[in-house]
């Protein structure tokens, strides 16, 4: 129990590290790294939580994401290598407002919910997996439908948007 | 014992270390593995593993005496080669500026498989020694050159004031091949002017040791970095985009005088007469008459440069690195907050708009990047540069540095060469065709004399050139295949080119088994024909000769009309598509057609110097050398060649270069350019 | 000591990649070559070009070495020889492959060099080709065998291995597996001869020897998977099943490097190409084919 | 094994991966260090000093094969718990996955009726 709360403590430290090294770098590449790691680290979080499916993909799916993030960034960004050093933020105030706002919302909602009793074991990691796929085809089926339907769309805006660039009609 | 040992003494370790380098020797060949293969080398067979990059390769080969400029790149490459690392010099003369040669011998594959035997022996026994010797040459050195930030023509070795406008020079590191400035200190250009508004007094620090400050430029005592003005490393934020824009806005910013008003970027109703922040979104505003001027980047340059002028007039206290930095601090509140988030996403457009396009409209930067002279998969000597925009090739320049033909020919002005120093000069001129190019000679020679050629010699020397083309073939479709990863082939290629050099027609007539289980080998690798179609297109025209011309349809051929190649059964090989694999295509039918040839001519023998005796006249022939027809024009007077003028296929290759590979991927581009076989030694400039 | 003894079996098997790869590229079979060659690397120098991203230089064959160790780690060699029998086995694996992406992308950036920077994003778009080849086809076998777990995976292959049962998940997994493991002629991000090294231009000495043997731990490890997916794992007659394990395993990789040589090395336009206008509608037809089997053959 | 002890291995495994490397670099450092020399530094271009920075904005042509990528491996996180409960669910599952799959096939053949499929 104790080893758990260490490392659940350690990673989440980790992430916020990361987090943090997002904004401290001027290279776009490290700063999209940067972020990859801290998603790892949550992943790890998850794992710590013996939520074994969640983390694992947590892992899996940032490494390419946020991979295909980096070449956006670098694709659009000035100077993606930082080597003027550029300062990466601005409208600080207005940022560390909202980011204090927000990290409260999010705290409050997590202290506030009534979580319902805590269950003393989780379940067997293998039963998890099964459970999710039986929540999937039975409770909520039409979520998961509904998220086919949302990726779609995000697909032909996504497209319509890049081929919209390749006429050169508006190159942004 | 080795020039490019490590520095230390023995040990238990080292001794093991050093015995296994022996065993593992990486090379990279200079000028490239097609001149050692034409020189009847084989490396491969040797023992010696090929290096992709210098610093895999533990061994530089050089093959062949080198032109200076091709001596110049090896020592580069030789330079980046990490220690321990050797020179092996085969049939080499001057080495300079490289060090001298850890082992020489001749051009000869026994001497080769010696001079590896006695290479080992040198790395087992010195690749670490105490008194280990540095090694630099002028073309790794970068000098610092001062220009005006205003008037790039003004270049001076020394610092110094601009004589036009009298503005300060400010310092640039270059090097030979020039341009090479790196952007942080193009970025200075623009604030340095600043600077010198300011007061004319600017400092000079170290981009890796701040402490270090001098109010001149120079280099760093520390470590040798050249010196760049302090301000530029502050102002850094801009480069290199934002450079040339803030250099023109600067001036506009001094001459409104500080009485433009404040708007903001997103609302432009919002007008003050202070700097602040925005009622409605909390932006920082920025001065209206930058914005209006359509480049409000440039503007919050110049006002973040004036605004924080006051605190950065360079100090010489020794608390100057606090100094700085605080003035650094400052600028991040302040205006410097505006202008970093303003160039990140409020006004891309405004500043992309100087960068290139790609054909797909997106605003990128190009960069220049060398495949060459030394580039593994491509001919040596070519010295190849394209700008790169990501993957694909957005230009390309194309040069022969190692060029010979040029002086090869001039040389025969004035008094005139004797025809037989001539025509060696000229088959020495291309180490890729010398046959070719000696025969060349010959037959322009005879022509001038109007000595009629023995048909029996005629014969012989056809199969010599024909033996020449088979190797040369060979050597071209081993690079060619290496570089599309077809190890397994290109290995036997190689062997296969090395041996043909010298070889007489009952040798060959033994090779040909091998050549065409090759030749049938290559037909039949899966998806080659996939992989080649549509890269390199050339449309034939009256200018392209040889091979690349019978790809494209067109029998371009000297040998055809000839009456002894006639007499051998010679039929020219086309193909309709002109793209890289009708050049595989028509490359590995000429080969076959080749060892044919080589058979029925029987005899093969290019030796023999032109006796025309004292005559004179002029003289013109043809000679369809591998890469397609030379041609050379000759004036003989009294047995002397007073002029001569040479038009070679690989001249008309070069200039296709850019047109070819523009718009491809990376790849396809460099498959396209070797898909040619281009020899840069008989380019005419 | 199980760990102990699947980490020598992993790297017993890279030795024996290695002198496969040197087989295919040299033609020459040196059974003491990769031992030599370690010696000669760790004897070399090995530079950091100058101004570059440091920390990405020196990280990128740490963490493709930790990536390919941490995917064989939940691969079996035989019943119980196993490092960690996760729950959620082939899952894991796709997580630590996706790894050897971030490392190649770290060291194309790292050094700050053109052949190198070109290598890596092009291994980027490699990812976005072959990616989908590698998850759909470990779903049709996630499918058969109803279980996520590498060992349940082996076990449900007791009567018809996955060969057979998915004979077209197996072709692609394979290719992408190939194209994972930037073996010939998938080997866009290195390149010998076109990009002049790629991302492995700017390694030498004992970074390059992390570099190769995490290369040749990765090759294992892709050719592991495929053993333990399609080959059935250690099943087969008369010898122990950690034997069978090896010799699935490495005549995997043998096939590999066999095919790599006698391939031109892809583009990359066709490569993608091939992998969405084919290879995802195939993938997704397998799924529907290994679907109705498992329905109508209980 | 617990799953907490199983999650220690692995994460030791990665500790221990990275520690040998760093071995192997001590062993290395052992043997020498490095000399710096005039050139030595600057990436390797072919035989040109070429000490230019590359790290500009960088053209990846595969960029609408990169879009459709992130909808696809968006949908993957479905498709294991799915496929591990398959057979037990049986004809439902088949027809879900179906309807799910043949949703996201649309989007595919969007994106390539409008050329994302191709180097742009």
């Amino acid at each position: 129990m104790h080893a758990q709360t260490f490392f659940i403590a350690f990673f989440g430290l980790a992430a916020v590290w990361f987090g943090v090294a997002v904004f401290r770098t001027s290279s776009m590449v490290r700063s999209a790294l940067a972020l990859l790691f801290s998603q790892t680290a949550i992943g790890a979080m998850f794992l710590a939580m013996q939520t074994e499916f969640l983390g694992v993909l947590q892992i899996m799916m940032m490494a390419t994401e946020m991979s295909i993030m980096a070449i956006f960034m670098v694709m659009y960004m000035m100077d993606p290598g930082g080597l003027g050093a550029m300062e990466m933020t601005h409208q600080k105030r207005f940022s560390i407002a909202a980011g204090a706002i927000g990290g409260g919302a999010a705290l409050a909602v997590a202290v506030l919910t009534p979580w319902g009793p805590v269950v003393a074991q989780a379940p067997a990691a293998a039963q998890q997996t099964r459970a999710l796929g039986l929540e999937l085809l039975g409770r909520s089926m039409l979520v998961f439908e509904t998220a086919g339907v949302t990726i779609l769309t995000a697909m032909i805006a996504a497209t319509a948007v890049a081929v919209r660039r390749r006429e050169g009609k508006a190159a942004r | 014992m080795i020039h490019g040992a490590r520095r230390g003494a023995w040990s238990g370790l080292r001794r093991l270390t050093a015995r296994a380098q022996a065993q593992m020797l990486a090379a990279i060949v200079v000028p490239g593995p097609e001149v050692a293969a034409a020189l009847g080398l084989d490396l491969a067979g040797a023992g010696l593993l090929p290096a992709a990059s210098p610093r895999h390769a533990s061994v530089l080969v050089v093959a062949g005496a080198l032109p200076a400029q091709l001596r110049e790149a090896a020592a580069v490459l030789y330079a980046q080669m990490m220690r321990p690392r050797a020179v092996m010099a085969l049939g080499a003369g001057t080495l300079a500026p490289l060090p001298g040669a850890d082992v020489v011998a001749e051009l000869s594959q026994p001497a080769l498989l010696d001079a590896v035997r006695r290479l080992r022996r040198a790395i087992a026994g010195g690749a670490f020694r105490r008194d280990a010797a540095g090694f630099d040459a002028p073309v790794l050195r970068s000098r610092t050159e001062y220009v005006c930030p205003m008037h790039p023509e003004v270049v001076r070795d020394e610092p110094g004031s601009c004589p036009k406008c009298g503005m300060t020079l400010v310092p640039r590191e270059a090097q030979d091949e020039g341009g090479h400035a790196p952007d942080a200190v193009d970025a200075s250009t623009g604030m340095e002017m600043e600077a010198g508004r300011g007061g004319g007094e600017s400092a000079y620090t170290c981009p890796m040791h701040p402490e270090v400050v001098r109010d001149e430029p120079g280099s760093c005592p520390k470590c040798g970095m050249t010196l760049v003005p302090r301000e530029a490393q502050d102002e850094g934020g801009h480069a290199p985009d934002a450079v040339d824009a803030s250099t023109g806005m600067e001036m506009e910013a001094g001459r409104g005088g500080g009485e433009s008003a404040y708007t903001c970027p997103m609302h432009p109703e919002v007008v003050r007469d202070e700097p602040g922040s925005c009622p409605k979104c909390g932006m920082t505003l920025v001065p209206r008459a930058a914005a209006a001027k359509d480049a409000p980047e440039a503007g919050h340059a110049a006002d973040a440069a004036s605004e924080a002028a006051g605190g950065r007039h360079a100090p010489m206290d020794p608390s100057g690195a606090e100094h700085s930095a605080a003035a650094h601090t400052g600028m991040d509140h302040g205006a410097m907050d505006h202008v970093a988030g303003h160039s990140t996403f409020m006004s891309m457009v405004a500043v992309t708009r100087d960068l290139p396009r790609s054909p797909d409209g997106l605003p990128m930067d190009w960069i220049e990047v060398p495949f060459g002279p030394l580039f593994p998969g491509l001919p040596g000597g070519l010295s190849l540069v394209l700008t790169l925009d990501g993957d694909t090739v957005a230009g390309a320049a194309a040069q022969a540095p190692v060029a010979a033909a040029a002086a090869a020919v001039a040389d025969a002005g004035g008094r005139g060469l004797p025809a037989a120093e001539f025509a060696r000069r000229l088959g020495a001129m291309d180490p890729l065709a010398p046959v070719a190019y000696r025969l060349l000679a010959r037959r322009a020679l005879e022509c001038a004399a109007g000595v009629e050629p023995d048909s029996r010699g005629a014969r012989a020397r056809a199969g010599a050139a024909e033996r020449e083309r088979l190797a040369s073939h060979l050597a071209w479709l081993a690079v060619f295949l290496g570089r599309l990863g077809l190890e397994v082939h290109a290995r036997r290629s190689w062997g296969l080119a090395a041996s043909m050099r010298g070889a007489d027609a009952a040798r060959i007539a033994g090779l040909a088994a091998a050549v065409r289980v090759l030749v049938r080998g290559v037909r039949r690798t899966p998806l080659l024909e996939t992989r080649l179609a549509g890269i390199g297109r050339l449309a034939a025209d009256g200018r392209l000769r040889g091979p690349v011309a019978r790809a494209a349809g067109v029998a371009a051929d000297g040998r055809v009309g000839d009456p002894v190649y006639g007499a051998l059964g010679f039929e020219p090989v086309t193909r309709p598509d002109g793209d890289a694999r009708a050049r595989l295509a028509v490359r590995l039918d000429e080969i076959e057609q080749s060892l044919r040839l080589v058979r029925a001519a029987g005899v093969l023998d290019d030796s023999g110097v032109p006796g025309i005796g004292a005559a004179s006249g002029t003289g013109e022939a043809l000679v369809e050398t591998p890469r397609g027809g030379a041609r050379l024009a000759v004036s003989v007077e009294r047995g002397r060649v007073t002029a001569a003028r040479l038009d070679t296929p690989s001249t008309v290759l070069l200039e296709r270069i850019g047109s070819l590979v523009a718009q491809c991927e990376l790849g396809d581009a460099l498959t396209a350019v070797a898909s040619l076989d281009l020899s840069p030694w008989e380019v005419v400039a | 000591m199980t760990t102990v003894a699947v980490l020598a079996a992993l790297l017993a098997g890279a030795y024996a990649v290695a002198v496969l790869e040197a087989w295919a590229r040299t033609g020459r079979m040196r059974p003491g070559g990769p031992l030599f060659a370690a010696a000669a690397l760790i004897g070399r120098e090995s530079f950091v070009p100058r101004k570059p991203d440091r920390l990405f230089f020196e990280a990128a064959p740490v963490l493709l070495l930790v990536a390919a160790v941490l995917a064989a780690a939940v691969l079996p060699w035989a019943p119980g020889l196993v490092i960690v029998d996760l729950a959620t086995g082939a899952l894991f694996v796709n997580a630590a492959f996706a790894y050897v992406l971030v490392a190649l992308i770290m060291a194309g950036w790292g050094p700050d060099g053109a052949y190198a920077m070109v290598g890596g994003w092009r291994f980027l778009g490699q990812l976005i080709g072959y990616s989908m080849l590698i998850v759909m086809p470990i779903t049709a076998v996630a499918m058969r065998a109803e279980s996520l777990v590498t060992t349940v995976i082996v076990d449900s292959q007791a009567g018809v291995w996955n060969i057979v049962y998915q004979p077209l998940g197996f072709v692609l997994f394979f290719i992408a597996a190939m194209a994972l493991a930037f073996l010939p002629p998938f080997d866009l991000p290195t390149a010998p001869g076109e990009l002049a090294g790629g991302v492995e231009a700017e390694y030498a000495g004992r970074r390059l020897a992390v570099l190769r043997l995490a290369r040749a731990l990765l090759v294992v490890a892709v050719a592991l998977a495929t053993t333990v997916f399609y080959l059935g794992g250690w099943r087969g007659p008369w010898l122990p099943p950690w034997a069978w394990t090896g010799l699935k395993t490495l005549a995997v990789a043998a096939a590999m490097f066999a095919l790599g040589g006698r391939l031109p090395r892809v583009r990359e336009a066709h490569f993608l190409a091939w992998c969405w206008k084919l290879g995802i509608p195939l993938a997704l037809l397998n799924i529907f084919v290994v679907g109705l089997l498992v329905l109508a053959v209980p | 094994m617990s799953t907490l002890a199983q999650y220690a291995l692995l994460l030791g495994l990665a500790v221990g991966s990275a520690g040998a490397a760093l071995a192997l670099y001590g062993l290395a450092r052992a043997v020498g260090r490095e000399r710096r020399e005039p050139g030595k530094d600057v990436p390797a271009t072919a035989g040109r000093l070429s000490p230019k920075p590359v790290w500009v904005r960088y053209h990846a042509r595969y960029y609408g094969y990169a879009l459709l990528f992130l909808a696809f491996d968006m949908e993957m996180a479905f498709m294991y718990p799915w496929a591990v409960v398959y057979r037990h669910e049986g004809l439902v599952a088949l027809l879900d996955m179906g309807v799910f799959l043949a949703i996201l096939f649309l989007g595919l053949l969007y994106g390539w009726s409008r050329g994302a499929l191709r180097r742009q």
